[in-house]
Formats: C-alpha cells, structure tokens, sequence
C-alpha cells in the first residue's frame, strides 16, 4: 500500500502493515551490520567495510518507490541498498566472506555487491564512478522505449566531483530517466560539506541543471518514501531526471574505524536522537499499532536470519585458485 | 572500390547502425558536424538524433553513459575525439568498463565500442600528439584494436562490437586519408591475431596502427639492399598475438620493434620483453625499438619529424639488426 | 584613462585616446590573423590554428582591468588574449613558424603561447584544461599575500567539463583571486551551447557556486571593460573569485576551416553587423572623435607592424634538431 | 631512532614545512582527518589550515591547483588519496604538469611534488588495488620514485621538493607500518639512482616499492639452497637506473624482474626489454618477469594472494634463472 504522506496524524491503522513492513527492512540493514561489526573485529570480512547505520531510512525508503524493473546504481556504503532491494543477506555476507555464494562470487567484497537478476548494479568504489553508468542504464532505458527508473545513490562528498557535474547535466539534457539519491551524511569521510562546497544547498545546486530536486528528512523513512514516490512517478513519466538531497547522518565511522576527530561528539548524539529506527518504532508505538512484543518478535526472527546468514557464508565455497583469471572477458556459451 | 580509411570507417558504423537496433553512435560533434576527422558524416541524416548523438564535452560522462547503456542492453559506439583527451574518461573505462565483469563475479560484461584517434604527425604540438595505446593495452578486462588497413578499419568495427566485452579501437590520424581499393564485399575481420603484412626472412619488423606504412617503406628501402624484413602489423594490441610474434622471429631471429609511443614503458617494451622472454634462444641480435623520442611532441615540423619514428630510422635499425651498418 | 561605463551617452571626448586604443588593439588582433589565414593557406603556419576574429573586444576589453603583476591563463583560441596582454606581434607569429624567436620557441604553436614575463601562461589546448591551474596560480598568490588576479578565458563549450566544476567550487570555497572570462561564442566546435547545457544561463550557474557572475555583450569592447574592471576590483579585494558570461561569436570556422554545417549563414550575418570592431570605430565616429583618415592611418600602422611580425618570424632561426630532448626537465642553472 | 615508514613520511613532510615556507600539503583528508593513511596526522594543528589544506573530492581540480601554484612560485606537495583516484588527475599530470615547460620552450617549470599511495594486498578489490607507477614512468617530463626505505621515505621528498621540475612519489600501502630503525639525523636522499639492497652474484633480482622486502625475502629462500641473489631496487622508475642495472646483470648474468602491476606492458616490461636491449650478450638466461597475474584484483584474500607476486613466486623464478629446478 502506498503512503501519502508521512505527517504526524498519519493513518498508521490502515498503513499498519507498510509501517511494519519499513521497521523490518531497516532493522534487518541494522542488525546485519552490527554483525558485520563483530565479524571484521574477528577477521572474518576484511578489506573496506562502510557502515550504513544511521542511513537505513534512505534506502528503505527510496526502494520502495521502485519497481523489480528498475535499476539501482550504489556506492561502497551499499549494503542497506542491496538488503533493501532484496539481495539475500547470505549473498551479501557470504560476499564479505569471499565465497562462491557472495553476490560477486566473492571478488568484490564489501564494496562490490552486485545481482543483475536484482537489477542491482553494484556497488562502486571510486567516489562518483557511479553517476554516469547511471545515466547510461537511463539512456539504454529511453532508447528501448522502457518506463524504467534508475536510482543512482551517491554522497554528499560526490558532488564536488566533475564526474557529477557532467553526469547531472548529461541526465538533465537528455531527460533521462535517473532518480539521483544524494545521501547527504555531512561528512565526506573527515571533510563536513561546509568545507567541501562553497554552496551547501544540494537540491538547490540541481536544480540549477534544470531538474526537479528537493531537501527531504531522511531520518523519517515515511518521508523518504513519499518523496521517492513522487520523484520517481515523475521520472517515470518521462519528466527528465529528478534529485533527493536525502539529509542523514552516519552514526559509526567512516569505515571500520576512525578517529573521529572531525566531529564533535554531541553533534552524533543529536543525531542518534533522531535514529531512524526508533523513529518510526515509536511512531507505530505511539499509533498503537506495534506492541513490544511484536517488535521483540521481529528482532528475534532477524536475529535467526543474520545468523543463519553467516552460518551461510561461513559454509560457502571458495572459489579455485586455477579459476582466478575467469571473469576477466566473458566465457562462451557453454 | 576504390575508397579511403575514413569511409571504410564510416561504411562499418553504417553499416552496424543499419544491422543493429541496439547500436548508437555517440560523441563529441558526431552529428552535426559530421565528426571531428569527418568519419561520421552524414550518418546524423541518415539515422537521427537519438542514434547519432552529438554529446557535450564531458568525456567522464558520455564514456561512462556508454558503459551503463552498454549494460542496460545496448551496443554503443563512443567516439572520443583523440587519445589525448582519452585521459578525462580513463576513471570510467579502467574503474569500470575493465573492473565490472570481474567484480561482479562474471555478472556485468559491457559490450562497449570504443573509437578514439590516435597518434601524433600533423604539428598539433604537446597536448594533441599522444600515442597512449601501450596504457590500454595494459589493463586486462580490455581489448584493444588498432586497424592498420582499409579491410580492418571496415572489418574490425562489427567484430568488436560482437564481442560481449570492451573493445577500444586506435584510428591513427594519419591514416584517415590512406586511399585504396577494398572488396565490395569487404566484411568483418578479427579483433585478435597479428598479421604478416610482408614476408621476409632476415629480420621481423613489429608495428602496428600509423607505424605499419611506414614498417613496410622502411622494408623497401632495405629490400633494396638485400636485406628481406618481414613485416608484422599487431592489429591487437591485447591481447598481443605471441605467437605469431615469436613464430615470425623464431624464423627470422632478429626483431625490431617500432611504436609512435615514447620509449619507456611503451607497448614497444612489451614486445621486445616478450621477445627476449619467449625467442630468447632464437635471437641473434638484441631486439632493437624504434620509438618516439621521450619528449613530449613540439609543434615545429623539424622537430616533430625528429622526435616521431621515421622510416630511415627503421631501416637504420633494421640494418643494424642484420649487422650491417655499424653498431 | 578608466571608463566608467559603456553607454551611448559615453563621453568620448575625454576618452578619445583610450578608444582609439581599445579599436587599435582590436584592429591589430583583426589583421594579425587575417595574415594567418593567408599563411595557412601557404602552409608558413600549420597544425590546428583557431581564429579569434569576431571576438577580438573579449581580449581587449578583459585585459583592460589587469596590471602587469596579475596573470592569464588562455585556450588554444589565444591570439588575441596574447596580442592583448602585450606578447609582441612577431613572437606569436615567429612561434606559428616553428621558430626559435616564437613566443615558445616554436614548440608549442599557435594552441601554445606563452610569455611569462608578461605572466602570460598559456596556451591550453585541452578544453577546461586551464581552469584549475589558474586557480592554482591564484592560490600561490593568496598564500603569499599578493594583491593579484588571475584572469582564466575558457569558452563555453568548457562548461559542461568536470574540471569546470571543480574549479568553479574550489575557486569559490577558498575564494580564490581569480577573474573567470567564459567566452560564450555559443558554439563548441560544432556544438551549439542548447545542445550542451541543460541549463543556459552561464552567469547563474556560476553564481550559483557562491561568487559575483554576470552576462556581459562581449561584442561591445567599452561593456567589457567596464564589467572587467568592477570585477577584478572586487576579486582583487579579496571578494573571492568573479565570472563573466561575455556573449560574443566567432565569424569564422572553429578551427581554420571547417564546413559550418551547424549554423546557419543569417546568424553569422547577423553578428557580423554587430563587428566590435565597427561598433567601436562607428561610436568614435560619430562622437566625433575619429575620422576616417585617422583610422586608415591606424590600419596602415598596423599593416606595417604585422608585415614586420611576418618578416621577423621568416627570418627566424629552427631550433637544432639536437636540441630536440631540451625542456623535458628543467636546466642546471649555467 | 625506532621508526615506520609513516612515521618518516610524516618527519618528511614537517620537515618540508619547517624549512620552506613556499611548502604546502594539500589534499583530501590531510587534515582534519590526519590523512587517510595516517601520514599527516598532526599537521595540521602544527601548520594551520592554510598550509595543510584539507580539499573537497576534485581530484583533477586540486591537482591542477598544484601545478598553478607550482607555477606561481610556491612548493605545493599535493597528496592523492592513493594512485586508483589519481586517473581523474592524469589529464593534468599529463597534459600540464609533464608538459608546460616543453610547450612553453622551457619558460614554465612545474615544481610540484605528488605523492600517492599505491598497491594491492590488503583486500580491497579491483577498483582500489591498482599499481601504475609505469604507466607515470613512461611519461617524460615528470619524475618518478618509489621509496622502499624508511631512508627514502624520510629523504626523498626534500630533495624531490628542490627540484624544479614535477615529481611523483609512490608509497606502498603496505610498506606504512613498515618498522625500523633510522639515523636521527636521516637527510635527503637522491632521488635518482638505483641500490643494491643485497650483493650476490647468481642472480639479479629487479625490484621497487612495494615489491623490494618480498625480493629480499626470496633472496634469502634461495640462499639457504646456495643460490646468491642480487636484490636491486630501483627507486627512481623514471629516469631508470639503467646503468645500475646493466651492471648488475652484467655479472650476474641473470635477471629477475618483479613488479606488483599486471604484466603486460608494466614497468617489468621496460625492466626486461632494456636488460634485453642493453646486456644481452651478458644474459644467460631469458629475463624473467614475476607480475600480478592479469586480472583486476578479486577481494577474497586466496584470490587476491594468488594474483600478487609472492616470495615464493620470487624465488621460483630465481631458480628457473639459475637453471635449477627445471623449465
Ligand atoms: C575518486 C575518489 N576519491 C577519493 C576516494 C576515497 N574515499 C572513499 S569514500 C570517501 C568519502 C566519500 O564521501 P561521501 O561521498 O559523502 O559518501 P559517504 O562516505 O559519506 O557515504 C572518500 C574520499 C574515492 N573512493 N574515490
Ligand atoms: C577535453 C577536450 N575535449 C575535446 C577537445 C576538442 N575540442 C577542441 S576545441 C573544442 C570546442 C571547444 O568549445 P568552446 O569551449 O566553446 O571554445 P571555442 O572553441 O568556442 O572558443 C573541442 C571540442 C579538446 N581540445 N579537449
Ligand atoms: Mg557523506
Ligand atoms: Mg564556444
């Protein structure tokens, strides 16, 4: 069921199970992760790990707004996308295990999630890599006459790249069918926005491009839903590219580790107040129509799926040595 | 038919437009124009805006939009003007168009045409002269062409864009307006294998794109000397055919490699590498390389000449091979 | 003598000798690569040579506002910003020539011209390609506390570059020293700038980086130089860094031919009747304060001076071909 | 003094800003955040803001604000994240900063240092696993250096900042926690030249960055079966070294070259193809190459250690070299 709005005096009796629904998905982003967390103190997962905790609004929320048609572009932050697109935790974890069953038979890893069949197109690790195969995914898209959707997400940080500049204009020219996510999280790793753009509105800066954009709260999932909808709706219908400046925060570092010596540590209290999660728990709470028990219910049962998931990965295959050089060029057909 | 390079060039894109609902051209001035070097003239008449599309100066962008398309079902043909400006789109085609199938565990192939110009000999000075062919052909996840003739400047296009990978093909400049006669029913040629251009049993001469002319005058020059070069045009520049390179030497037993890149760690490098690697017992000379001076190119045409691989300079290292000449 | 502004009211008997100046640089720039065609078509002058005829009152204009401590930075379309900023006539020619005397000892050509005595630092042929050095050199001077400006001329093609946008957000957040002069020709090559920019008002999207921006006619050289010298007055007080949009065109072909299949014939006329270089010579006219005699004595002047500029690069001297691996690295000090 | 790597790279950098007030460091992260690796932890509450500059995600922007700098008289030492970022400088490393003072007939020297870190072995997959110093080798008119040392690390830079002309330095990601001793009075170190890090006379084994601790410790595998390997780190990869390295095989007959970039038209190519060129009549056996296989770098770590060269690899060939051990 579609919301309308996400406004405090919202229907949550009729929208019940939707609600239930957004409060899953974000938990299950949550509690992967924090597993993610033990297992990389472990050794377990190695390499880059970027955390999404804090953000699991954004991507739940704009996921919904799409269908299995449509096509997402992520960063290296992209397992709250690609859990909320459907991509099974045991592939994604099984992927940070270096396994056969990773999403990317393990050769990716965290940064690298991929699953074509989700029209999930990774998981790229160069900051703003990502736009332009966007637009092309959009333009592929307009010249086969589809009524697809791409969602691009990117951060903040991305937007001082040309890489965005060109893409932005590239999309907003040609009217391609690209749904941009901009997940402002502040920070660029160390650097704040402030000391990254010399202008600090980013729905403004695109809709200079022409395009339609807009500032959305997206530590309130109904929100990013309902702005997600609309833009996509828009784009679908052939409106050209559309934009969300989807303003979160991440609460842990920003990757595994770090200092954290560029942010003060009541700025990430305020922040932890507005925890998406317990935004929307308490929201249905208070609407009477999730009890305490029902959310212990839905922590134990992602509790047995995030183990299940590792116990998964940890029963994966790994890959033959000899195999190491195929996926450089394209086996033929058997 | 009598025809010239850059029409047997542009018949193939016509040709693969005509064939193919999936194929588009796209680049900087391809439509309106008619292309930077005129390779595309007429074809925005022929097939439209959206088939033949004029991109603004955003080489990351329309590099990386042909990587997505290629993904989301199409065959594009990206045209980068030159080389040089090749540099602004490298994020996108080593990051992403070589990395995607492999990072994605064998999911995402892109079958993605890349067209650019190459080469430097017109006195467009530093900036506009490179020959960076040996840099892609580096990176695996890559093939790349450089076509040398008229049959593989109208045959190699349909091939690449067959094959569910990325190709990058090098049209050397100065080869647009090579005049000759062609089959009129010329069709698709290989995009991997090296091909003896001229037979010769005292020393191998290596070249490939812009190089192979001038391979074979410096041949002539030395025929008239007695000495008989064999004349091999790489055509691939990866994968590198060895085999044909180390066949060529095994028989010859003495190599020269020519390449328009500079010297060090150009694809020249490789070649001669591989040579010593895998005809070290075969070779009775050193392998010898004829490169571009390591200067970034001038504009005045006295010292382009100098600083580009000349014809007597091949058939000075083609002597001294032979043993003839001093040295 | 400063103007104060470019209106028809413009006091040109006070200024008399000032405009006389801006039309002789005009008309010198004008004849100097008329001579070039010629010599192109002799093949004296080769390689890609791009013709800055219509455009002529950009350079002139801009070059009004700087002092011979700021710097400029040009494209490969540099004649007249060299010929402006004072490279001497025969050594910009002397350098189309291939010759020792020529501006870059004839390695770099007409795209490469370069004086640094006059702070005069090209000459980039790679569009876009200029703009972060030039804010680099103006970062040299803000770090060591020179009041001066780098001017940086790019056309508008340049615009849809990512290194555009990274400069102009750079330039902005360090409010760098720095006079941006886009040249809106409205054509790249054969690309007309709707089919570029999915937005085309260029002074907005500047301003839109945070810094002072506006449209200039570039056809009018009094407009520009009055825009040139509000501009650097503010850059050069430390107001961040300043763009001008300066609406102009080029008669003749991008490069030295081409077959202009991308516009039509009425609106190059339609410029042309707007010649700055007629716009000028008929206001000080008609003001009175120039005759035709003394234009034609100026045209003779100038006729000399680039018959002088052609001998001098003829009688020019090629570097030795031993010389060839000069310059790669710097010299040892003798 | 007990030291890392980091460590001395840090020493390195205040140094540079202590002594010259024209230095500056800039880059993403070097400040606030102390730099993505560590190195400049510290600095910039040393230095201030405006020396140590912390700059947005521009890479192509920020790079060529060093060389605008370097023009205008400062000596900007401007950091790239690590070398897989720096393709979205390379239009301005190659077509400025290589460039200027050729095109502008020696007017406009680029004295700008860049350093980047460079490499594979930690798991971090195709996109952020690349090793291209070759690919900055082959360009004339930058310099290139690879520190191996906790010497180099700390010496290089200075003598790099006092030379006119552009200057790339690599750092080995895994060479950072590298620990030892170090003079506490350590200076400037040349920045061009090869040294032998090991005498022996059985074998030269080629090596640089990275690569110079794993050619050590197969140097020390296959003497404890009797054969000596000469371990030779390079250094300096562009201008190369090429008379050290003549020299070293030219008694030892014998060439190994061990590079973590892929293969094919690497660094090891130009390595192989000048010992081939320069000493073959000293060679006794074809050189030998030990490259990262040819693929993009895979994440799982029995993958990723399959396509990296590794001691035993090193030492394999060592012995192939030698003629032990059969081929
Ligand atoms: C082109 C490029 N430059 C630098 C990096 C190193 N890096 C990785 S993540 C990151 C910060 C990106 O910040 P943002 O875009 O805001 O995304 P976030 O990490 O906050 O989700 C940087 C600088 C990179 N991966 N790619
Ligand atoms: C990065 C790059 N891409 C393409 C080119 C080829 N090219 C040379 S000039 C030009 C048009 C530039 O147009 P504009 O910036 O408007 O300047 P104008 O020529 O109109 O003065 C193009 C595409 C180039 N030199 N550099
Ligand atoms: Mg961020
Ligand atoms: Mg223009």
């Amino acid at each position: 069921m579609m919301l309308d709005h996400g406004l405090p005096d919202h229907d949550w009796t009729a929208d019940r199970d939707h609600g239930v629904h957004l409060l899953r998905r974000m938990i299950e982003i949550r509690r992967f992760e924090e597993r993610c967390v033990e297992l990389y103190s472990a050794a377990s997962i190695r390499g880059f790990v970027h955390l999404y905790i804090g953000e699991e609004a954004v991507a739940v929320g704009v996921m919904e707004a799409l269908t299995p048609d449509d096509a997402v572009v992520a960063t290296y932050r992209e397992h709250g996308q690609a859990l909320a697109r459907g991509v099974p935790a045991a592939a994604v974890m099984a992927e940070m295990y270096g396994r056969v069953e990773g999403a990317s038979r393990g050769r990716g890893g965290s940064m690298h999630i991929f699953d074509v069949a989700r029209r999930f197109y990774g998981g790229n690790a160069i900051v703003g890599g990502g736009l332009p195969v966007a637009a092309g995914l959009a333009l592929a898209d307009r010249l086969r006459g589809l009524p697809r959707v791409t969602a691009c997400f990117f951060g903040e940080g991305a937007v001082a790249e040309g890489e965005f500049h060109e893409t932005m204009n590239l999309a907003a020219l040609w009217r391609l069918p690209v749904l941009f996510c901009c997940e402002n999280n502040l920070y660029a790793m160390g650097t704040a926005l402030e000391r990254s753009e010399s202008a600090t509105d980013l729905a403004l800066k695109a809709a200079a491009y022409g395009m339609l954009a807009w500032p959305v709260d997206g530590m309130d999932v109904v929100a990013v839903e309902t702005a997600a909808r609309r833009a996509a709706l828009e784009v679908r219908a052939g409106g050209g590219p559309a934009f969300l400046e989807l303003r979160t925060y991440r609460f842990r570092a920003h990757s595994m580790y770090d200092p954290e010596r560029y942010r003060a540590r009541e700025e990430v209290e305020m922040w932890r107040a507005r925890d998406p999660i317990t935004v929307l728990s308490d929201r249905l709470k208070w609407a009477e129509v999730l009890t305490d028990a029902e959310l212990a219910t839905i922590e134990s049962e992602i509790a047995t799926e995030v183990d299940d998931a590792v116990a998964a990965a940890e029963a994966g295959t790994f890959e033959p040595v000899e195999d190491l050089t195929r996926f450089v060029y394209s086996e033929a057909p058997a | 038919m009598r025809t010239t390079y850059r029409e047997a060039m542009r018949a193939a894109i016509r040709d693969a437009l005509a064939r193919d609902d999936r194929v588009f051209l796209m680049g900087e001035d391809v439509g309106r124009y008619g292309g930077c070097f005129a390779v595309s003239l007429g074809l925005l008449e022929e097939f439209g805006p959206e088939r033949v599309r004029d991109t603004p100066l955003s080489e990351s962008a329309f590099v990386g939009a042909g990587i997505g398309a290629a993904l989301g079902g199409m065959r594009p043909i990206v045209e980068i003007m030159t080389v040089n400006f090749s540099l602004l789109a490298l994020d996108q085609i080593v990051n992403n168009a070589a990395t995607l199938l492999h990072m994605s565990g064998g999911q995402c192939n892109v079958p993605l045409v890349i067209r650019m110009t190459t080469g430097a000999g017109r006195q467009l000075a530093a900036q506009h002269s490179h020959s960076l062919e040996g840099w892609y052909a580096h990176v695996p996840g890559l093939k790349v062409v450089a076509p040398a003739t008229l049959e593989d400047a109208r045959g190699m296009l349909w091939t690449a864009l067959c094959d569910p990978d990325p190709v990058v093909i090098f049209e050397h400049g100065g080869l647009y307006n090579l005049e000759g006669d062609l089959a009129d029913d010329a069709g698709p040629t290989p995009i991997e294998g090296a091909a003896v251009r001229r037979k010769g049993i005292d020393v191998t001469l290596v070249a490939y794109g812009g190089m192979v002319g001038k391979a074979l005058e410096a041949a002539e020059v030395v025929a008239a000397e007695g000495i008989e070069a064999e004349v091999l045009d790489l055509r691939a520049l990866r994968p590198l055919d060895t085999v044909a390179i180390v066949e060529s030497v095994a028989a010859t037993h003495r190599a020269v490699v020519i390449d328009e890149g500079w010297r060090t760690g150009g694809l020249s490098a490789e070649v001669a590498a591989l040579i010593a690697e895998d005809a070290f017992y075969d070779l009775d000379a050193p392998v010898r390389r004829v490169c571009s001076a390591e200067v970034p190119i001038p504009y005045a045409k006295h010292l382009e000449d100098a600083a580009l691989p000349q014809v007597a300079d091949i058939a000075a290292a083609a002597r001294l091979s032979v043993g003839v000449g001093g040295g």
